[in-house]
Formats: structure tokens, sequence, C-alpha cells
């Protein structure tokens, strides 16, 4: 294992770490659902992306590499899926968000 | 059959990847096991181009790079406001360009991906988005991903 | 180090219980039983039980919230109001205390001199020739499919037949339904 | 240091988790649960290489997927109230 890239790996976990970290405070931090989706996204995408690319750093070219790149295919194929289930379940319940102002269009 | 021969081909390598153990008993498994996959997914009618859009995968390849990097820019833009609170959540309802609905989806999907923005409904080729803050909505609305994902499309 | 992680996870496990005990709300019970048993199969795998793991995400986490999903949906979400029932809290705490009691003459965790290891013949002969014999590299797998094949079979046909049980209940229950509302 | 990382994952579980005992509203509780479950593949990798067996990575797999599918159960469940029953016919 070369010092350089233990090194990148371990700024890698550490940035995916901290995205969780900002993950988990917006998951506490922000006022209604929809808005909490977003800090729910965070996680799901650059923190566990960051993670994953740092054990696969430390991992090497092995099977284990590819395993790695599947979990986190998998991963970003179904975190948004999931994401957009429960928004668009919560939509349709009638959850009201809070938004001041009008919509946005591109009309 | 195109379909169903790169199907097989790509739960093989799957099966390959994850086995680690290639004795002749054991992969003789694996062949059995894709085999009654292939077939059950045959009889289920699902190898189709919108299950398995091997056309795609090629375009994929710059579409990629390019959404992740707007993944890392959308992480850090929101990591900012949970930080500082700033947030002025508001709905967009922008029409999705693209004409096929597997276009349409893999929009919907790079929306929902990106943090800040949710993809709430989509209807025909109506989207509602959450996003966190009127500009993140006025950015989106602008359309740079929207022509992408329909270039993208285009490549088949 | 892992000790740490372990005792990390045990009180998220105390902690979701105290949740679900309190939840006034059935779904947001079953919900929290679902992270509990994630929580449990992540604590299995700290403990180097793999297999046990594997089965308590995919029974415990997967198919265990779907079924209890399944029964909440013939009642109501919300729990009636009852006063506290002292004996059963008792008969909880009794039970408890007797099964910590119980494992108090268990073998410590990985020690080395625990029967199972060092019985004569039928640990060592798993372990040497197992992998001759079967074939099979991971030593649970080839043991729970092979030496232990009809037992496996009797389980796995228990199983079978839970999931056709409810799943026909369920069924039937639909079927019904669907008649009433065409008459 | 790959305890650090796993437990900062711990750190953020716990944040979730508190999400998931506050609700308030039945959709809060889903998300932290479902974020939960990301966070739980991620410990597990983790875990494989903080103990030195990385074949730890199969089982964060098979999370990854029952996390997925549970996600869906739970929303069909409260949507239809139902887990058996198809989308209506008109669909959106």
């Amino acid at each position: 294992m070369g010092g350089v890239v233990d090194i990148l790996s371990w700024i890698c976990i550490g940035g995916g770490l901290f995205f969780s970290l900002m993950g988990g405070i917006g998951l506490l931090r922000f006022p209604d659902f929809y808005a909490r989706c977003h800090a729910a996204g965070i996680t799901d995408t650059l923190g566990s992306i960051l993670i994953l690319s740092g054990l696969m750093l430390q991992t090497g070219i092995e099977l284990n590499l590819a395993r790695l790149i599947l979990i986190l295919l998998f991963l970003l194929f179904t975190s948004p899926v999931a994401g957009h289930a429960i928004a668009r379940a919560a939509h349709q319940h009638g959850l009201e968000a809070q938004v001041d102002g009008e919509d946005v269009t591109d009309a | 059959m195109k379909k169903t021969v790169s199907l097989t081909l790509m739960l093989f390598a799957l099966w390959l990847l994850w086995s680690g153990i290639y004795t002749f008993m054991i992969t003789s498994f694996g062949v059995a096991s894709v085999i009654l996959c292939v077939w059950l997914a045959h009889r289920m009618n699902i190898v189709d181009s919108e299950g398995h859009p091997a056309h795609l995968a090629l375009a994929h390849i710059t579409y990629g790079p390019w959404l992740l990097w707007q993944i890392v820019l959308a992480n850090i833009d929101v990591s900012k406001r949970v930080l500082s609170g700033n947030i002025n959540p508001c709905w967009v309802r922008i029409k999705a360009p693209q004409k096929t609905p597997l276009g349409r989806v893999i929009y919907a999907n790079s929306i929902t991906l990106t943090p800040g923005t949710t993809t709430v409904q989509l209807s025909g080729d109506e989207l509602l988005v959450h996003t966190i803050h009127r500009e993140v909505g006025e950015d989106l609305a602008r359309g740079a991903m929207a022509s992408r994902v329909s270039k993208l499309e285009g490549q088949d | 180090m892992p000790e740490l992680i372990n005792i990390a996870l045990l009180t998220f496990l105390v902690v979701i219980s105290v949740v679900i005990i309190r939840a006034k709300d059935v779904f947001t019970a079953v919900m929290l039983s679902g992270i509990f048993s994630l929580l449990c199969a992540g604590l299995f795998t700290v403990m180097d039980a793999v297999d046990v793991a594997f089965t308590e995400a995919a029974v415990g986490a997967g198919v265990s919230t779907v079924l209890m999903l399944a029964a909440l949906s013939m009642t109501t979400s919300q729990e009636k109001e009852r006063p506290t029932n002292w004996g059963a809290l008792v008969v909880a705490v009794l039970t408890g205390a007797l099964l910590v009691y119980g494992t108090l003459d268990m073998p410590k965790y990985g020690d080395p001199a625990a029967p199972v290891h060092t019985h004569e013949q039928v640990a060592k002969r798993y372990v040497e020739t197992s992998l001759v014999e079967i074939d099979v590299p991971n030593m649970v797998t080839s043991l729970l499919a092979s030496y232990r094949g009809f037992d496996t079979l009797g389980e796995t046909t228990v199983v079978l037949t839970a999931c056709i049980g409810v799943l026909l209940l369920l069924g039937g229950r639909r079927r019904e339904e669907d008649e009433h509302e065409g008459s | 240091m790959f305890v650090v990382a796993s437990i900062g994952i711990l750190v953020c579980m716990s944040l979730a988790l508190v999400r998931a005992a506050k609700g308030p509203t039945v959709f809060d509780r889903i998300l932290a649960v479902n974020n939960m479950g990301t966070k739980t593949v991620l410990l597990i990798a983790v875990l494989g290489y903080l103990t030195g067996r990385p074949d730890f990575l199969d089982l964060a797999m098979i999370y990854v997927l029952i996390n997925f599918i549970g996600t869906f159960a739970i929303l069909k469940f409260v949507k239809y109230g139902d887990l058996a029953q198809a989308a209506p016919p008109e669909g959106e």
C-alpha cells in the first residue's frame, strides 16, 4: 500500500464522514419533511460515494473492488427511487410543505 | 434475442464477480442459476428495452462523470445550507423535454439524486420538484440537466 | 476496539426498545423493529457470525417487517389506552433474568477451551475434512447443506409451509373483499 | 483508523435514530429508517475492513437490496393499506 494512496483514501473516508454528519444534522435541523429529504440525500450520495471510494482505495485490484463498486452502483440506483417514492407518497397523502412565494416554472 | 444474450452474459459476469471460487462444480451451479434466472425473466416478459437498457450503457460513460460532478457541487451547497440554516424551499413545475418514458425517468432520477432537489411527481411530461432554495430551483428550470439527458437519449 | 462498537450497537438496541415500548403508534413500532433487526445483524457481523447476520437481515429486517405490515393492514394502527400491567412487567423481568442466568454457564465468547472446540472427533473432523469431502469453502455452509442436509431440508420445509399458510390467509381475505365489492 | 470511521458512522446513525423516534409524521420516520439502512450498509462495509475480513461486503450488498425492498413494502402499506394490492389502473 503506497503512502499516497493511503492518505488519499483517508481523505475520502474523512470527507464521507463529514458529509454523512451534515446529512444527519440536516435530518434533525430542517423544519419540514421535504427539506429533510434533501438532507437525507447528502448521506445517500456523496457520503456513501466518498466512504466507499475510500474503502476501494484501501482494497487494491481484486474481487472486493468489484463488490464495492457494485454496492455503490446499487446504492446510487436505489436511493433516488426510494427517495422519490417517499416524497411522492407524502405528497399524495396531502402533506403540506413549508414554502413561501410562488412556484418556479420554466415557462 | 440480442437482449436475452446480453442479459445472460451480464448475469454470469456478475456471478463470477460474486463467487470468487471457480471449481467445476460451483461454476456449474452458477451456470444453472443464471439459466434459471434468464428463463424466469423471459416468462415474466421483462427482457425488453426498458427493463434492460443496454443501448444506453455507452452513453452513460459521458453522462455519469458529469452527473457525479453535479452531485458533488450540490452536496457542498446543501451542506452549507445545513450549517447556515439558509433555506427557502419552493416548488418547481417544469416540463421534461425527453421523448421516451425511459429518458424522463432518467431525468427525474438525476434530479432526485442531486441533493437539494427532489422529484415529487412525474405525470406525463410534467415534473413537480421540491427544491431547498429558490436559487436552486431557478437554476434547475434553466434546463442544463434536461438537455444533457435529452442528448443521452438521442445517442442510442 | 470492536468492543466499543459492540457497546454502541447494544446501546442503540436498548434505545430502540425503549422507543418501541413507548410508541403509541403500532406502525412506528413495526418500523423501529425493522431497524432493530438491522442493527442486530450488524452486531452479529461484528461477532463474526456472518451466516446468522445474513438470516437476520433477510428474515428479521425483510420478511418479518413485511409480514407485520400485512398483519397491520387488517387492524388499526393505534394502540388502545390501557392501564399499566405490573404483572406482565414482573413476568418479563423474571424471564429476562432467567435467560441471563442461563448464559452465565456458557463458555466465554471465543473461548478456545469451550466444549465445542475441544471435542475429540466432531469439530476436528469437520475442520479437517469438510473442504476435501464437500468442496464448499465456507465451513458453516458446507455443514448445513451436507452433513446436516436433512435437518436443513426439514427447516426449510417448515418455513415454506408457514409462508404458504400466511399467503393463503392473506389471499383468502382479499378475494372475499373483491367478491363483496363486485356484488 | 477504521475505528474512527465506524464510530463516525455510528454517530450519524444515532442522529437518524433521533429523527425516527421524534417523527412527527410517518414519512419522517420512513425517511429516517431508510437513511439508517444506508448507514448500516456503510457500517458493515467499514467493519469488514476493521476486522480484516472484507468478505462482509457480500452482506452489505444484501442489505442494500433488502433496505430498498423494505422501504417499498412500507410505502405500499402507507399508500394502499395493503401490501398485495396493485396500483390503481389510472396510474399517477
